[in-house]
């Protein structure tokens, strides 16, 4: 290695050495294009991968598994989670139990998707889904009511704006 | 209080704007829709990178998600030729009255996107030293959550920039 | 005073301690901050040893000792969890036992993350449990009555809220029932737990077997605001922790305080807190243009004090302003406008006594109540006035104490104390009887002897006795002649704070006489020059001045005339007359087509203040959030209308307005002077049935607003209620209706005839939904009445605006 | 409305009045008994009226009810068959002799009222006569070493109206009657109680 060094102050050392760089970069023509074309070409995420929206999850009979206990929102390191719990009504009841969340709300641009919210559940009525497609606006649409937190994610790609690319 | 909203904050179009667009008519919307489409095609982002959002936006920049497919990899030291602010990180209450000059010095038209929840609205830091949320200094028009939010995310808030550009954009 | 039992020396985890005999282990170890763990255990019940959890190993003994029920001796080596492996397995076990039934209900159980069990299960007890079988299943929650919700399953049968009824309240609704494996707390079928203390059972309740059915689901103790405060709803003064969540108030708790309130609170403390965040609360100053327009302070106090510069200005006040705001009145109203006429009172008791009670403080304080040898309560239903007073008078019993109550109607310590049930007015008669010993071999004789005999005995005279003017002085002079403490216990919050400030006709800060040159001159040198020396109007007085346009503004400061005013009628004719009316509370009620000014109070919990109690005692209450909108607190406005009129009281900050009112306040000696008893004779007015009201516990009281589960629980409608002989006399029927018509109107109540009331009187509770009494009385809480029956019960014949009947609630 | 007769309640101030001045609570149990002996069992008015003539809560009474089983809240039979299934009893083959005792005796559940309303069947703790084991007890008399053959023909013979006599001591008569006597009230005072009320009012449990 070192021979080769004191030949690059000479003009014809210094004009081999850039040959060889132009090589380099001319060997990268042929090399595979690595560029994910976001809007076009989604990469799917990984299965299991939680970067994404939350989701509340209903029981199979129509349920709803989240019974208002407010641990998410203990839970929460950036205080983004807002539960008030209520009472069911015996005859037509929202949660399986006595309690049911009456109000639930996330505020985007307060959770760090860290996930401490799905331990803390005990009825694993909250867990990430991988829908990132997600930008707001104002602050106002950036917190989700519980309504839109039980509707299944949109799949990737389909949110507004990506059509144009 | 887990959910609040801070006072003083707007999202980039006074209510002034509005009244003023809907008195010009209709006439000129051609020329608008023109003059938008042209300046959403390069917007050059002013570096603003402050703390972990800026490494994801680098990476967002970089040769993987590549943000120079809308002509946006040059990222201006000066802000005089940059049209974009994205706001990459927790914004300390002393980095403030910088933020605010950077974004006085740049040329309209000019827009910001916040990236992260830190910019956004101080994500898990509510505490005396952070700005709760960069829209109580300069107008923002699109917030990205997410902590630090992927290059997807990034780029999925750009190209709701780019629309709200198309649709809502105008000559002054 | 029984002697200090010497102390005992021991040591607990190797650490030495020393206590007086008779302390249990398990506060010695509280002192040496060793937490044993434990449920059954309370520092004011009885040790029952029931929970099994505060196991400790003892030297020298073969097993093992339950903390709470061994009362220390000398040289004891006591070894707690800390230090002992058998003490914690056997606590270890105990919690396994206690976990088998008890249902996985924290998610949605209201203790959840302030449960003592879940904490100190956290703490000491077992990691999982060996128990694989079905858990015992119940039905809940049961609601033991509109406030208190049962969960059989959650309880660990420790007995503290069986306890409590049964030593503290007395109201023994609540029992363990099918004593044994199926053991439970129950509540006997189709009763109701209707005691005006239930609310203390869930507090203490160390597990979620009891909850407020106010506070279901409502919130979590890590989302809650929490400040500590004073009850604003009477003059017990109990020390209570407002939460608020969100700047709503969600529940309100009892402080431990073994000086005021041990560690009780009375339902409607407990329960009324949502007056403030009510509808009807105002929070922008307004003024009468075409009609209440907002405005701002200054706009208001500007055409305010425009209105009254110079003119006849006349203040009256509620019982709810806080000390500070009755200092800063009493100053206003005689420094800035010059004028005495300003009354907090409604009941005018006069006299030496009232004196009294303005210039001390604590001359008889809740322990001296406890530790009577004999109490006389006169003209005062403890129960349903100043209920943490009541439950010491019951504690006092309990220790031994013989109690006698001197009333025209049999109260809640009958099982407790003898009544002298004696008409209404006759109280001073009564009194008269007792100075002099009684007639040989009467009731009042033997009830003399006692009172006399008894050790460090206690008289507390009630608002009823200022029915006969200077009856008050009677009791006082009752005391003195038996040496005992003597102690007239107003009704509500600031009924004391603001005679001790001088909202008085007579009286200026520190009971001091307006009359009295010597006692003017000190507050002159604190207050400067005061223009008139003459006693101003009181209360009555104030309302019959305007009715005759004798008075050019009146101001009313957390008071509505039209209900709070013993006489309906007068109080309307005042509010038609007087020219300007300013009112200042926290909304406007029915006084809203009167009001030419409206000035937003903050309420008792948005800011700081004192309170004082019925013994003297001043206790400081905190802001659990900022006054809602523009309200300020009302020293505050006092403080910007003096400056509007030109005459600033002086104190910028609340610091300062407090070191003015030490000074004055400080607690004086008060020079004797004889009073004329008017004549032991009886009131004029005893032809056929003397009527007399009241307010009980749970009305239609503007701070009761809201408190819908309490009111559903405790509050009864409209009645009157009659004593046999006259029910007889005047064929009325228990559970009839009958016309009750006195001098100044009539209504048909519902006839309840009880021996609970005394002979040839009848009464009507004050301020019940479908009747406010006021309209039957004309200025004194007693009236003469005849009644009638009314055929064919509610629905027939209605006497003035339709009385709602029983099934009719509102 | 009032479950004792007059005479009763004459009777009952007597019982109240063996016990010193602010102690009348402890003339509960007599008092119980008095009542179950009118109703055939202690029902909510029964608990109400014990309760107004001692001065207490009727919760207290019930807590007080609650613990004993020969004093019965829920529907009774004429004939309590209480069938001791405790240690020794139950090495000697009680289980069987319940069995036998409920099928004869036609009832569902243990402590239940047969359809016929004669007999109430439930299984006993220690009727401390071991040595005689298994014993069954009828309306709290014991028949010594009783075996499944034995308790149904005695289930039988009651039902036929028969008294077959106890191991000692005499037949002790219907339910009511015993509890008439263990109230220590002689069988003559306000005789003539009706028939055995099987309302199925169920308390709170």
């Amino acid at each position: 290695m070192s021979a080769r060094r004191e030949d690059r102050g000479t003009v014809s050392g210094g004009f081999g050495a850039t040959l060889k760089g132009l090589a380099t970069v001319f060997r990268q023509v042929f090399r595979a294009d690595v560029t994910e074309e976001y809007p076009r070409r989604i990469q799917p995420p990984p299965p299991r991968s939680h970067i994404g929206r939350h989701r509340l999850n209903r029981h199979e009979d129509g349920l709803e598994k989240c019974i208002g206990c407010e641990l998410c929102a203990f839970a929460c390191p950036a205080d983004a989670i807002w539960v008030v719990g209520a009472d069911n009504d015996p005859e037509h009841p929202v949660s399986p139990g006595e309690r049911y969340a009456k109000d639930y709300q996330i505020n985007y641009l307060r959770c760090i998707m860290c996930g401490m919210c799905v331990e803390a559940c005990p009825t694993r009525a909250l867990t990430l889904t991988s829908a990132y497609e997600m930008s707001f606006l104002t602050r106002e649409d950036a917190i989700l009511t519980k309504d839109q937190l039980l509707e299944p994610p949109a799949p990737l790609g389909t949110a507004p704006g990506t059509e144009e690319g | 209080m887990p959910v609040e909203r801070l006072p003083g904050r707007h999202d980039g179009r006074a209510t002034s704007d509005v009244e003023e667009e809907v008195r010009r008519g209709v006439l000129l919307t051609t020329l608008d829709r023109a003059v938008s489409w042209a300046r959403k095609q390069s917007m050059w982002p002013v570096t603003f990178g402050l703390a972990c959002c800026a490494i994801e936006m680098m990476a967002t920049g970089a040769g993987d998600y590549d943000l120079s497919r809308w002509g946006m990899e040059l990222f201006r030291a000066s802000p005089r030729q940059a049209d974009l602010m994205i706001v990459a990180g927790r914004v300390s209450q002393k980095m403030a009255p910088v933020l605010r000059t950077v974004y006085d010095q740049m040329p309209e038209p000019k827009w910001v996107i916040s990236m992260g929840v830190c910019a956004s609205a101080g994500g898990m830091f509510t505490n005396y030293a952070i700005v709760q949320g960069v829209d109580t200094i300069v107008p923002v028009d699109v917030y990205v959550p997410g902590c630090p939010p992927k290059p997807e995310m990034l780029m999925y808030g750009i190209l709701r920039l780019h629309e709200k550009v198309r649709t809502r954009g105008r000559v002054r | 005073m029984s002697v200090e039992p010497e102390p005992v020396t021991l040591t607990i985890d190797g650490k030495e301690v020393t206590v007086p005999t008779g302390t249990l282990v398990i506060r010695a170890a509280e002192q040496l901050g060793i937490e044993i763990p434990r449920f059954c255990d309370h520092p004011f019940l009885d040790p029952v040893g029931a929970c099994r959890q505060c196991y400790v190993e003892i030297e020298g003994q073969r097993k093992l000792f339950t903390a709470c029920t061994t009362e220390v001796a000398a040289g004891m080596v006591v070894h707690t969890q800390n230090t002992s492996e058998l003490a914690h397995e056997g606590q270890v076990a105990n919690l396994e036992f206690l976990l088998i039934n008890h249902p996985l209900d924290c998610p949605i159980c209201d203790r959840g993350g302030e449960c003592p069990l879940q904490d100190q299960t956290m703490a000491f007890g077992p990691g999982e449990s060996r128990y694989i079988e079905p858990k015992r299943v119940y039905r809940k929650p049961i609601p033991l009555s509109p406030l208190v919700l049962l969960d059989r399953e959650r309880c660990v049968l420790c007995a503290r809220c069986t306890r409590f009824c049964d030593q503290i309240s007395g109201d023994r609704f609540i029992e363990m029932f099918a004593r044994g494996a199926g053991q439970q707390v129950a509540i006997a079928a189709g009763e109701d737990f209707r005691s005006p203390f239930s609310g203390n059972t869930i507090q203490i309740c160390p597990v979620g077997a009891l909850t407020a059915s106010t506070y279901r689901f409502v919130a979590r103790p890590f989302d809650v605001h929490v400040a500590d405060g004073i009850c604003g709803h009477c003059s017990a003064g109990c020390n209570v922790r407002v939460d608020v969540r969100r700047g709503e108030v969600v529940r309100v708790l009892a402080r431990d305080n073994a000086e005021v309130n041990d560690a009780w609170i009375c339902d409607k403390g407990r329960f009324a807190f949502r007056a403030a965040d009510g509808p009807g609360r105002v929070t922008t100053p307004l003024i009468r243009e075409r009609g209440l327009e907002p405005a701002s302070f200054d706009e208001v106090l500007g055409r305010v004090a425009e209105w009254s510069r110079g003119a006849r200005v006349a203040f009256l006040t509620g019982g709810r302003l806080a000390d500070e705001d009755a200092f800063a009145l009493s100053k206003l109203a005689r420094v800035a406008f010059g004028t005495n006429d300003l009354d907090h009172r409604r009941a005018f008791h006069g006299g030496l006594a009232e004196e009294l009670e303005a210039a001390s403080a604590l001359r008889v304080t809740y322990r001296d109540v406890e530790r009577a040898g004999a109490i006389l309560v006169v003209g005062l239903d403890a129960e349903q006035e100043v209920p943490i007073l009541h439950l010491r008078i019951r504690k006092a019993a309990r220790r031994g104490a013989r109690v006698f109550v001197v009333h025209s109607r049999e109260t809640r310590l009958s099982d407790v104390a003898e009544h002298l049930l004696c008409r209404p007015g006759q109280e001073g008669a009564v009194l008269e009887r007792l100075i002099e010993g009684g007639a040989a071999g009467s009731d009042e004789e033997r009830v003399a002897r006692a009172l006399r005999t008894a050790e460090g005995a206690v008289v507390l005279a009630g608002s009823l006795l200022a029915e006969h003017p200077l009856a008050t002085d009677v009791a006082l002079r009752l005391s003195r002649r038996l040496g005992a403490g003597f102690a007239l216990v107003p009704r509500r919050a600031g009924d004391r704070g603001a005679l001790r400030a001088g909202v008085h006709p007579a009286l200026l800060p520190g009971g001091r006489r307006l009359a009295v040159a010597s006692e003017r001159a000190e507050v002159e040198a604190v207050w400067g020059e005061l223009r008139s020396s003459e006693p101003g109007r009181n209360g009555r007085e104030i309302l019959e001045a305007c009715a005759r346009r004798e008075i050019d503004v009146l101001f009313l400061v957390g008071v509505d005339p039209l209900r709070d005013v013993p006489d309906a009628a007068l109080a309307r004719r005042a509010l038609e007359n007087v020219p300007v009316k300013v009112v200042q509370s926290l909304e406007l009620g029915e006084l809203e087509p009167y009001a030419d000014a409206f000035l937003p109070a903050a309420a008792l919990h948005e800011r700081e203040g004192h309170l004082t109690t019925w013994e003297g005692r001043s206790q400081r209450t905190r802001p659990v959030r900022a006054p809602a909108g523009l309200s300020r607190p009302d020293w505050e406005i006092f403080a910007g209308l003096a400056e509007a009129v030109g005459a600033p009281l002086g104190f910028g900050s609340v610091e300062e307005l407090r070191e003015e009112m030490e000074a004055l306040l400080a607690p004086r000696e008060v020079s004797e002077r004889p009073t004329a008893w008017v004549g032991a004779g009886v009131p004029q007015w005893l032809d056929e049935v003397t009527l007399f009201t009241y307010p009980l516990l749970v009305d239609e009281g503007r701070l009761s607003e809201g408190a819908s589960e309490l009111k559903a629980a405790l509050e009864e409608p409209a009645f009157v209620e009659v004593h046999p002989e006259d029910a007889e006399r005047l064929h009325l029927a228990d559970g009839g209706w009958a016309r009750v018509r006195t001098g100044a109107g009539e209504a048909t109540l519902p006839v309840r005839v009880s021996s609970r009331v005394a002979q040839g009187s009848v009464f009507v509770p004050f301020n019940q939904p479908g009747l406010e009494a006021n309209r039957l009385l004309s200025g004194r809480f007693t009236a003469a009445a005849t009644l009638e029956a009314v055929p064919g019960g509610g629905e027939g014949a209605r006497g003035g605006e339709g009385i709602a009947g029983p099934e009719a609630k509102t | 409305m009032a479950v004792l007769t007059p005479e009763l309640r004459a009777e009952a101030e007597r019982i109240k009045a063996r016990y010193p001045a602010g102690r009348e609570r402890s003339a509960i149990m007599p008092l119980l008994y008095l009542v179950q002996s009118v109703e055939g069992r202690v029902t909510q008015d029964g608990l109400r009226e014990v309760a107004s003539l001692l001065g207490i809560t009727t919760a207290e009474v019930e807590a007080v009810a609650g613990f004993y089983t020969m004093i019965r809240l829920r529907p009774t039979g004429r004939y309590v068959v209480s069938v001791c299934t405790n240690l020794a009893c139950a090495l000697r083959g009680a289980r069987g002799v319940l069995e036998a005792a409920r099928r004869t005796a036609g009832v569902p559940t243990d402590g239940e009222l047969s359809e016929d309303g004669l007999f109430t069947v439930h299984e006993e703790e220690c009727l401390a006569a071991c040595d005689a084991a298994p014993v069954v007890a009828v309306n709290f008399a014991n028949y010594d070493r009783m075996t499944e053959a034995t308790v149904s023909e005695l289930i039988e013979a009651l039902r036929r109206g028969e008294e077959p006599p106890p191991a000692r001591g005499p037949f002790p008569g219907d339910f009511r009657l015993v509890s008439r006597l263990l109230a220590g009230v002689p069988e003559s005072v306000g005789a003539g109680a009706p028939e055995a009320t099987a309302t199925a009012e169920e308390p709170l449990r």
